[in-house]
């Protein structure tokens, strides 16, 4: 529960974005830092990327195992995304099964890359009712503010470096691998705040605390996913803006994990 | 699978029309406010208890109420049974979901107390969660919970390179997008807004003005069943009626 | 646990019922008003009854799935039941999962069914490990008491309405249907409840809290199932009366549902 | 599967005849009361802690004790090994065994508090839950919680048309009913009463009166071994015992 | 957590063994009386033993079924070990999953059978994909210390009476055997508790209270596993003196349960 | 498998050489303490939050600080997937991790509340626990918590008959023996000591004097970290220092 420093914190933060200045001197459309470090589980994941997104690091790890496909789409593969609210990474995260925070970030991230095509499932078929599966594993290891966006963004930089393990006589032979997944497009999330009458990029931690709402965007060349958030709500020019602003900056970010 | 035919759809519905739409509040005894809703072939009911003391002691906030929404998938209420107990889907709907009311409701007025909000799809046909917020925002105003405004749902999809109101079960499993949108309708603002698919700016733009529409029609007849509930009150308790 | 208005409520409650009255003016051997609408579920379920028992309100839906058979049953077909309290019903239920009232009712009602063969399981055979499984699931809307009568009787009826998808190379095709449940017999369950010296069938809330134990019994042409409740006991004769009770009682029922 | 054989069952008993039947009190360290009986080839220990505090607090009844009994089945205690944890059977056997102990417990005495009974099915044989609430109840006994009386246990049914005293595991899986009964024989009343299966009218009262006069056979059982106990308990105290 | 009582009985303990004493005057590397009944759950177990090691009780069941092996062994049975704090055995133990006390019991007594290859998995392979599973479940009857060392010493002696059941058509025939469960040692834990500065073999539970640590051996003709416990420190060579001790003591117990 | 050739290793180490170690502290801004190690492949992270007040207030020592440490490999830090969520290993693990970390901490300085200790294997190489347990006695010092000396950790075991120290994955996988070890270096005692597999005494001899040293060689790299760390906050600080 809110505690009267975090009403302290939250007015100050307030004041401040409504006289156009944000707690860390950043623009309203700007980014924090964000650092990728590729392959970072180099020897027992199948694709891995570390980010640090301002103060907040997230590791994602890409697992591969063979399973059944789903029975409607018996010829593709199967992807699916598990966040970890590691309680090294915050006095508020607890031990245990993920709550619905959690859970939140970790069905936006999965309906970016889903929802795109990302994954290009129908080549993960291996033989009748044998697929690959494709486990996106989120570590959150110190939250900073704006999960989703570094999940997001760790987790399809992780999918572009992930190898596929050689299948063999029924067995995958861990170590060795026979390509690399096959990623079509780079789904890119988006998050707004709006704190006051203020529309802000990447909310860290202290923005958090202050802010009424926020909306997430994912995109590629098309809007993929959407997530509003918060007990606030967004007028119809808000949003649309934000979808303007989310395009542009995933161009960005694009770049920055295709080097 | 052809989803649109001769300009109509499956159901002969035309690109912005809405499916039958029923709403009843008072439906259940223990409840201290509760609703039902009929919309296409969606069954859902809400029912709220509270405000009532909150437990643990240390969860209580002494300067507002909290909200609680669990949104329940009856096993029956799809074709092929789904287990009982919440999953990873229902979850992020009761989320969004208290979001959206909290946004309404006088939290600030009942400090130290819970309200909680329950919302059952006993039958389940694609915008469950717009008809299962728009139940629960009648069931909280019949337990005259005191709120600034009602939230009000409708989503809005692509079906076929269309963008049409008011997805039906074929159309969220074989179209494009779906996008899901509730508001506070006296300030036009958004409270739930969530999307997957493929959509444009400009169909997105295009989609949310059929998805706003078509909550402001819900609106309409969010008010009229209250005032109807009410009139039955007074007419119940009244002299001049012989009922 | 217990306060102060329950304890004076149940204290009203007993001196009524000493003076032969019961609160809502009923006779001591008279259910409250029942209503059944039968397929409620009318568009996802296979079989579905929504019952209101006085203010009581359960609804039933019957899911059919094919599954393995019991290994010393290979033959036959699998029923199944579930109850669910939803917190909705009462403000002292909790979301979670069954707890022991539940269970109770659960297992109670099962009996009732499984006991008597109402299901002809023997159809249910498909192929070699291949046969119908029926999910019975009670969904407590209202609590106003008689939980166990309320749900056996839904039960029964949703069975009897039960149309069994069809199947056709490994799958089922939801929607179409080849055929009714196989349902031999209508197993009804009565339920009474002692307050002080007095027995009276179809307890509503107020008199389960006065009562001091409660006898279910259900009957087809035999007695099938019967399950004592409370922490009072029965004499031999109040049980054998309660048998004659429940055999009337669950005739009109039976006619009701049969309609 | 043949049942009866020349008037006589598997084991040789007649219709209305008992399993041998063992009973000891006092056989742990550690709990306050404790029983361990055999029956048939059923092995049951019970033990009881309490009256103890309750935690969390809002649990507490400042009226009365809380009973709490836990009936368990040992992983091995049957051929097809069970999984450890309570499933729905074992919940359901500790309600009715918690509500007929419920009967005799003077709660009344100890306010605000909880009495734990847990019975340990150690080898089942049929007729458990009859053979655990008699150990319940004399390990209730051997911990000095006080009781208006015994609980005593005994079941009947019908194997091949005829009824039957204290089904064996063979005769419960191949007979056509199952009647477990508990009473409390100075009033002569029922606490427990479950049935499955297909009786008539007569049939019951034939069963019901076979059962009752075996749980009345326990219960003189159940007082000579507590009478046994306190002996050995006088003797050990006393002076004029050598041992 | 620690109460009064408890911190007075330490210090009496401490004290009594700073003297040389044992509370029940043993010698230090003396164990306690040791009675165990072979076969106890005769009837319906494959194999079984009650142990009592002074005043604690432990009775350990073996219940064989048939499963898959683990891919990497495809030809060889499968053990598996569970310990249940039953909550009848003390005050402190509650009902619920295992805790990490009983998990560590488990883990130890498995180690011991396991690395010493007492059970000869490789004659558990009954075919393609079907082995013979060992499920050793100890139940904790009543806890007077030394937990470690009862389990284990009943579990051994469980698996050397143990009968493999029947087995025709892919189905198990129970109450039917074809053998005995093929044993190739005798994997003993002996435990010792350092209690100021001094060792002591098979702690009460008093002792238990006053330990600062503790060390298990358990040992064949090698030692095969070892784990300290406690917030204690052991010097080397308080731990040589303890292997010396162990192997000697194992060999003593062995005896008894060879019997 | 081959895992000794020519006197050397699979990686060339000679029998009493380690795997290289890096160590560095304050590597996450949330926690209290942090650490983070490599060693061979390894990689963990280590962070300590508290003292805090411990909830629920039941479990409250009021002589002294409960100490929790937990231990968790990641799912993707092993080439199988692991499922979240503690499994039996990971409890034990965290178990004997406490304890041996409970020897040093002065919990005694901090009544009624609890420090949590958070190991995270992000990549699993053999040896983890450790790692994790070095890794977190660096995290406890870089929150500043008292200690009465560091715990160092290494272990030692046996392949193809000989005995050597820091085993990585195949020799563990493919090896006769492993025996962690943990000690608090300046009273030269043991903290932590498993073992399974099979050792003679005189083999347990010479694999507990190469974990010794391993260890020792461990304490010294911990010391310089910490030291650098001071030194870096010392400087950072001061005015003669022109980064």
């Amino acid at each position: 529960m809110m505690e009267i420093e975090a009403y302290l914190r939250k007015d100050y933060i307030t004041n401040l974005i409504n006289e156009g200045k944000r707690i860390d001197g950043r623009g309203f459309d700007e980014y924090r830092k964000m650092d990728i470090e590729k392959n970072y589980v180099d020897d027992k994941a199948c694709g891995s990327s570390l980010i640090k997104l301002g103060k907040t690091k997230v590791l994602v790890g890409i697992s591969m195992s063979v399973g059944e496909p789903y029975p409607d789409k018996p010829q593709e593969g199967v992807m699916t995304t598990s966040v970890e609210f590691r309680p090294m990474a915050s006095p508020t995260f607890e031990s245990g099964p993920p709550r619905e925070e959690a859970i939140e970030v970790a069905r936006v991230v999965d309906r970016g890359i889903r929802e795109s095509g990302a994954i290009d499932t129908k080549k993960l078929f291996i033989e009748e009712d044998k697929v690959w599966i494709v486990f996106i594993d989120i570590h959150i290891l110190d939250h900073n503010g704006n999960l989703i966006d570094a999940s997001g963004i760790a987790s399809i930089s992780a999918l572009m470096n992930t190898r596929i393990p050689k299948y063999e006589d029924g067995k995958i032979i861990y170590g060795e691998f026979e390509g690399k997944l096959p990623i079509t497009c780079v789904p890119i999330p988006c998050t707004v705040a709006k704190i006051g009458n203020s529309i802000l990029i990447d909310p860290n931690l202290d923005e958090e605390y202050a802010m009424d709402s926020r909306l997430t965007i994912a995109t590629t060349d098309t809007i993929n996913a959407m997530q509003k958030g918060g007990n606030g709500s967004f007028k119809e020019e808000e949003i649309l803006s934000a979808i303007d602003l989310s395009f542009e900056k995933a161009k960005e970010i694009r770049k920055l994990i295709e080097e | 699978m052809v989803l649109i035919k001769d300009g109509k759809r499956l159901d002969g519905r035309d690109f912005d029309e809405l499916r039958d739409v029923k709403m009843e509040v008072s439906v259940l005894e223990r409840a201290v406010g509760s609703a039902y809703m009929e919309w296409g072939k969606n069954k859902v009911m809400a029912a709220v208890y509270g405000p009532r003391e909150l437990h643990p002691k240390f969860l209580q906030d002494p300067t507002k109420a909290l909200l609680r929404c669990t949104y329940n998938l009856a096993p029956f209420s799809v074709e092929e049974r789904k287990r009982p107990g919440p999953d990873r889907r229902s979850v992020e709907i009761s989320k969004v979901t208290t979001e959206a009311l909290s946004s309404v409701v006088m939290l600030e007025k009942f400090p130290n107390t819970v309200i909680d909000v329950f919302i059952e799809i006993l039958q389940a046909d694609a915008g469950t969660r717009c008809v299962g917020l728009t139940a629960a925002s009648l069931a909280l105003a019949d337990a005259g919970i005191p709120m600034r405004d009602l939230v009000a749902a409708c989503s809005a999809g692509k079906i076929q390179g269309e963008i049409v109101v008011d997805l039906m079960k074929e159309e969220d499993n074989y179209g494009e997008c779906d996008l899901p949108l509730a508001i506070i309708p006296r300030k036009g603002e958004v409270v739930l807004l969530q999307m997957d698919g493929k959509l444009t700016k400009d169909e997105f733009k295009k989609a949310y003005e059929l998805a706003f529409k078509g909550a402001m029609k819900v609106y309409e007849m969010q008010k009229n069943t209250l005032l109807g509930s009410m009139k039955r009150f007074v007419g119940e308790g009244g002299n001049d009626d012989g009922n």
